[in-house]
């Protein structure tokens, strides 16, 4: 007897599921092979509110479907019998890690079509919070990250120096999440005084936590062991399924929005993306750490180089009841997750005809991570959602 | 899940063995929450006692609300020190932190979580959507204030609320339990019909049994 | 760059309006049987592989569907918005699952929130972000969200609604 | 006998508050490592009152009520049959000849019952909890058994008293010096049988929450929570006297087993977990290698 045919689960493993002609796994439940379990929503391996049906072959997961909706409040009709001021509030509770990217966007819909100039330290600052929210966003994910695989040692670093960039933020716009700073014309308050300082204070004690968590998660044998060569993305996937972000620099696309197509003050900053080869979870994993450390370099710059003086905010007129000719228009940026966008009509009255939010995690969250559960252990399913940085409120708004 | 899945079904075991399985009656107990009254009141303070330094809370993030659950629970906020803990399951949590709006789909399963607890059990709501539906009070997805449809002990306010604020709740809930007035899970039992004649109303598809355990 | 490409478009397609957005950014109208060979063409010869979203618009006092495909070229750093016309009974519409498989994902949210259908696209049916929805779908412009709220689920009494600027006025700068 | 029965009650009492207090002071040390100031020490005499005080409570079949009631008597009888203080009338237990090969058996004695109560929850995660369990307990045994086998060899006895004498009279008696190879194989043993990082996949919080327990509660999470802290402290006390000498007094029993836990402790702190079939396989290589070698070294270099 052959080893392939004593362990015949052994070897190729995605042959199983077999595909039948129709493109759907042949999966026959009543045979008693297989187990069907919700990976959520009800479950701490779940990023967010959302839930993944999978059908279990043993240890391995051979179909993998995502539920989305259990986060749906319906902003998109919302903000359509909002003025557009109004909107302002909800547009930050879109995607509540990083809410700034929501306002940045719907802000500069606005500007873009009424042309409502932004004084030049309004654009740093904007680009300030941008980046402090990027920063803040990855320290999260670096705690979720280990958390998904039980290293509760480096999530508690990760969120303790989330906390100090969250005090920055405080102090910045007066929020701790939701920060609604970044207004049409530029943003709500000045920057206060002493705020470098202190920020370089916050962001050396995270250089060394970050010096810390590279050696005890980066460089952990265990961690390499269960992450690498898992859950990998195929360079050629990058265009079928949307992926943007991180997840398809560490395929090798070099793509960065910040870069490709600079918006605020990136264009006077200096930084080179961050690209990988072979996007494993590790790949990724350790791809957004560099990103992470770059952001920190980020903000020094930004710091730097913000003018002293100047207005923070525009003059807009009559900014209560905001009328905008009718028009379209598309606005990108670059969060932690990839290409956020807004896509905003305008009919020419007071409320817009239509606000239409496009999270990274819509292609991320369904199509790409259906593909990618197939032939993964279900112990691999947490870390593999968290690889993806997966965020459901902007998949189902 | 689905309707269909709650008719009575063949089975064949892998044996070739056929039997029928019923799974209302099978799967679920189709019992009605009972009042469970506490025995001996100065057992019953002891025991209040230490429900209330000994919080489970389930870790079902309903809403945004749960991004501040993180702080909460690592360095900066700690609400370990306080005996809050963290459960994955609802058998062995008994606080629900319903922390955000709920939208129909996500009731459903909060419901369920709630009727899996065991008793006694306290419900949390955090934020301002869910006392009165807050910024979301003209969504259609929704719903508006949590009490109609589960027995809530305390309310945290504000959209959304800081770590401190979770922290006095607590502190808050505390009070109630040892006080003997954190008697949800009676009042759910009590007032059972009321309860689930509120929940169907907003809930179309009610394809589970009334009450999961 | 962009007129190159729409120059070429408009060889082969009836091209009903162009707006440029930016220099960067142009939105197009193109009839509804059209419009997904025209997407794949721009896929495969202009290389707008980078399909960005898919979203509807109500107008409804037209009794028209508005669809936007927004396309992404990564070389060129360019955008096209292709807009298609559809009318809004009986809406429906080519897929396009076959170029990008993510598409699929946005058919089956225009579907459930629009109520849009694209035959042939995988799926389609099943519940996306709802669930046990009856009635006109939500994002349409018919659909009252605020009476919907209102009279379905139940109210806490005592919410009051102001207009945003007469209050602020009151409240903040009641001298002015 | 009725003697040696009161007062192995009394020190199973004490061991228990002892391992109570030793968990909650494990928690705290995990908190510290995180810069939190972490739950009281005395939480978890709370959470077991509070998990008593539950009003209601489901049951799912006779063998899920057996299932801790198994695990518990697992770790009791652990601990009954392992001597806790050497030559003390009072904290002897019921240790007798042969005591080691019976502590093998209540070794697995308890997962074996915690199987059959989670299997007959009914819950799918408790299902796959408990194959993974299972799993990795065999693969654990296998080292571990190697270096009890390598002790046994070594001093010529089954019984834990004479293991134990054997290695009276100085430090360098300890098995840890005379025979590493052995004591190293067993210590890593003790990793996956601690049931901490990286090594818990069996009741892992993200994986799969939270295995074989998923569906317990009220007076078996009780139980399971008292066996939570006599289990360890039985498995601790039965390496200590292995290889470390035994202990003398109480005092030195609290602190030698102090230092066996808290060599799970630390490891557990700083690694992630293993996916099961990965710590098997990890139990099959190191572990097991160190072992053999161990048992080579008995053979044919002590005697």
């Amino acid at each position: 007897m052959s080893k392939k045919e004593f362990f015949p689960m052994d070897g190729d493993r995605t042959k199983y599921p077999e595909i039948k002609s129709d493109g759907t796994a042949d999966i026959d439940l009543s045979s008693h092979k297989y187990i069907k379990l919700w990976h959520g929503p009800n479950h701490p391996g779940i990023t967010g509110n959302m839930a993944v049906e999978l059908t279990l072959c043993g240890d391995e997961v051979v179909e993998g479907i995502t539920h989305v909706g259990y986060l749906h409040r319906g902003f998109e009709k919302l903000m359509e019998r909002r003025k557009y001021i109004q909107n302002f509030p909800l547009v930050c509770r879109i995607a509540v890690p990083e809410p700034d990217y929501n306002e940045y966007n719907y802000a500069t819909c606005i500007e873009n079509l009424t042309g409502i100039d932004v004084p030049e330290k309004g654009m740093w600052l904007r680009t300030l919070t941008l980046e402090m929210a990027r920063l803040q966003g990855f320290l999260m994910w670096i705690g979720g990250m280990a958390g998904a695989i039980g290293f509760g040692t480096v999530g508690q670093w990760a969120n303790y120096c989330r906390d100090l960039v969250l005090d920055r933020f405080e102090e910045l716009t007066g929020g701790r999440i939701y920060h609604i700073y970044i207004l049409p014309g530029g943003v709500r308050n000045d920057i206060p005084e002493g705020f470098k300082d202190r920020m370089e204070k916050n962001l050396r004690e995270i250089e060394g936590f970050m010096k810390d968590i590279r050696r005890a998660f980066f460089d952990n044998y265990v961690f390499k062991k269960r992450s690498v060569g898992v859950g990998y993305i195929d360079p050629a996937w990058v265009f079928d399924y949307g992926i943007v972000g991180p997840n398809a620099r560490a395929a090798g696309f070099k793509h960065d929005i910040r870069k490709n197509y600079p918006y605020a003050k990136y264009a006077e900053l200096d930084f080179e993306i961050t690209t990988a080869k072979d996007s494993d979870i590790y790949t990724r994993a350790f791809l957004r750490f560099e990103e992470l450390l770059k952001d920190i370099d980020l903000i020094r710059q930004i710091l730097d180089k913000m003018p002293e003086k100047g207005d923070h905010i525009s003059k807009v007129s009559n900014m209560m009841n905001l009328k905008i000719p009718a028009g379209e228009t598309y606005v990108r940026s670059e969060c932690t997750r990839g290409e956020y966008g807004y896509y905003l009509v305008a009919d020419g009255s007071e409320y817009p005809r239509r606000v239409n939010v496009r999270g990274p995690s819509y292609t991320h969250g369904v199509a790409l991570l259906e593909k990618m559960l197939v032939n993964v252990n279900i112990a691999d399913v947490a870390q593999l959602m968290v690889s993806l940085h997966t965020y459901p409120p902007e998949i189902e708004r | 899940m689905s309707l269909e899945d709650l008719n009575k079904k063949q089975i064949v075991s892998p044996d070739g063995e056929h039997f029928e399985v019923d799974p209302m009656n099978d799967y679920f107990c189709q019992d009605r929450p009972e009042e469970v009254k506490p025995v001996n009141k100065i057992v019953e303070r002891f025991y209040n006692w230490a429900r209330s330094e000994s919080l489970w809370i389930l870790g079902f993030g309903t809403g945004c609300g749960a991004i501040e659950m993180r702080p909460l629970m690592t360095p900066r906020f700690d609400a370990y020190r306080f005996g809050v803990q963290w459960r994955p399951t609802p058998r062995q949590a008994n606080l629900l932190i319903v922390s955000g709006y709920l939208s129909t789909k996500t009731l459903k399963r909060v419901i369920r979580v709630y009727e899996q607890m065991q008793n006694p059990k306290f419900v949390m709501g955090l934020g301002s959507c869910t006392i009165n539906g807050g910024m979301y009070f003209d969504s259609y997805n929704t719903i508006k204030r949590l009490d109609y449809y589960l027995p809530v002990d305390v309310y945290v306010a504000g959209c959304m609320p800081r770590p401190e604020a979770l922290l006095a709740g607590f502190e808050e809930l505390k009070k109630l339990i040892k006080a003997g007035k954190a008697e949800g899970a009676n009042e759910y039992a009590n007032k059972f019909d009321w309860y689930k004649k509120n929940q169907k109303e907003v809930i179309r598809d009610w394809d589970m049994p009334d009450y999961n355990w | 760059m962009l007129e190159n490409i729409i120059s070429e478009l408009e060889k082969q397609f009836q091209l009903e309006a162009v707006d440029h957005n930016s220099s960067d950014l142009v939105f197009l109208t193109i009839d509804r049987d059209h419009a997904v060979m025209a997407i794949d063409l721009l896929k495969w010869k202009f290389g707008y592989k980078h399909f960005v979203l898919l979203t509807a618009v109500d107008f409804l006092e037209e009794g028209k569907f508005q669809l936007t495909y927004i396309l992404n070229n990564p070389d060129t750093k360019t955008d096209i918005g292709v807009r298609v016309r559809i009318d809004r009974e009986d809406a429906n519409m080519v897929s396009a699952h076959h170029l990008w498989p993510t598409v699929a994902t946005y058919q089956r949210e225009l579907k459930e929130m629009f109520g849009i259908d694209f035959p042939g696209s995988p799926r389609l049916n099943d519940p996306f972000i709802l669930e046990g929805w009856e009635g006109t779908p939500p994002y349409r412009r018919d659909f009252d969200t605020k009476a919907f709220a209102a009279s379905f689920y139940h109210q806490r009494e005592g919410r009051t609604t102001n207009d945003p600027a007469t209050y602020m006025k009151e409240k903040l700068y009641p001298n002015e | 006998m009725g003697e040696k029965i009161l007062f192995a009650l009394i020190s199973l009492f004490l061991t228990i508050n002892y391992g109570f207090l030793m968990n909650g002071v494990i928690r705290k040390i995990y908190a510290r490592v995180g810069r939190r100031h972490g739950i009281p020490f005395y939480q978890m005499y709370i959470d077991l009152i509070k998990t008593l005080a539950l009003r209601t409570n489901i049951r799912h079949g006779t063998m899920f009520y057996l299932g801790p009631v198994f695990r518990f008597a697992g770790g009791v009888g652990l601990f009954l049959f392992t001597p806790v203080v050497f030559g003390s009338a009072m904290f002897g237990n019921l240790s007798f000849s042969g005591d080691v090969l019976l502590l093998l058996s209540f070794q697995f004695f308890g997962t074996l019952g915690m199987a059959l109560g989670a299997g007959e929850s009914g819950h799918p995660n408790a299902a796959i909890g408990v194959t993974r369990g299972l799993a990795q307990m065999t693969a654990v045994e296998v080292p571990f058994v190697l270096a009890l086998m390598g002790v046994a060899i070594q001093y010529d006895s089954l019984s834990l008293h004479d293991i134990v004498a054997a290695q009276q009279g100085g430090i360098m008696h300890w098995t840890l010096f005379t025979n590493p190879f052995i004591v190293a194989a067993g210590m890593l043993a003790l990793l996956g049988s601690f049931m901490r990082p990286p090594f818990d996949v069996v009741l892992a919080g993200q994986e799969i929450p939270i295995g074989p327990p998923t569906e317990y509660h009220s007076n078996y999470m009780a139980l399971m929570l008292s066996n939570r802290a006599i289990f360890p402290m039985a498995k601790a006390i039965l390496f200590m006297n292995l290889f470390f000498g035994g202990a003398n007094t109480y005092w030195e029993m609290m602190i030698k087993t102090f230092a066996v836990v808290m060599w799970s402790v630390f490891v557990g702190v700083s690694f992630p977990r293993f996916r099961v079939e990965q710590s098997i396989r990890w139990f099959l290589r190191v572990p097991l290698i160190l072992g053999i070698l161990g048992i080579v070294y008995v053979q044919f270099f002590m005697s």
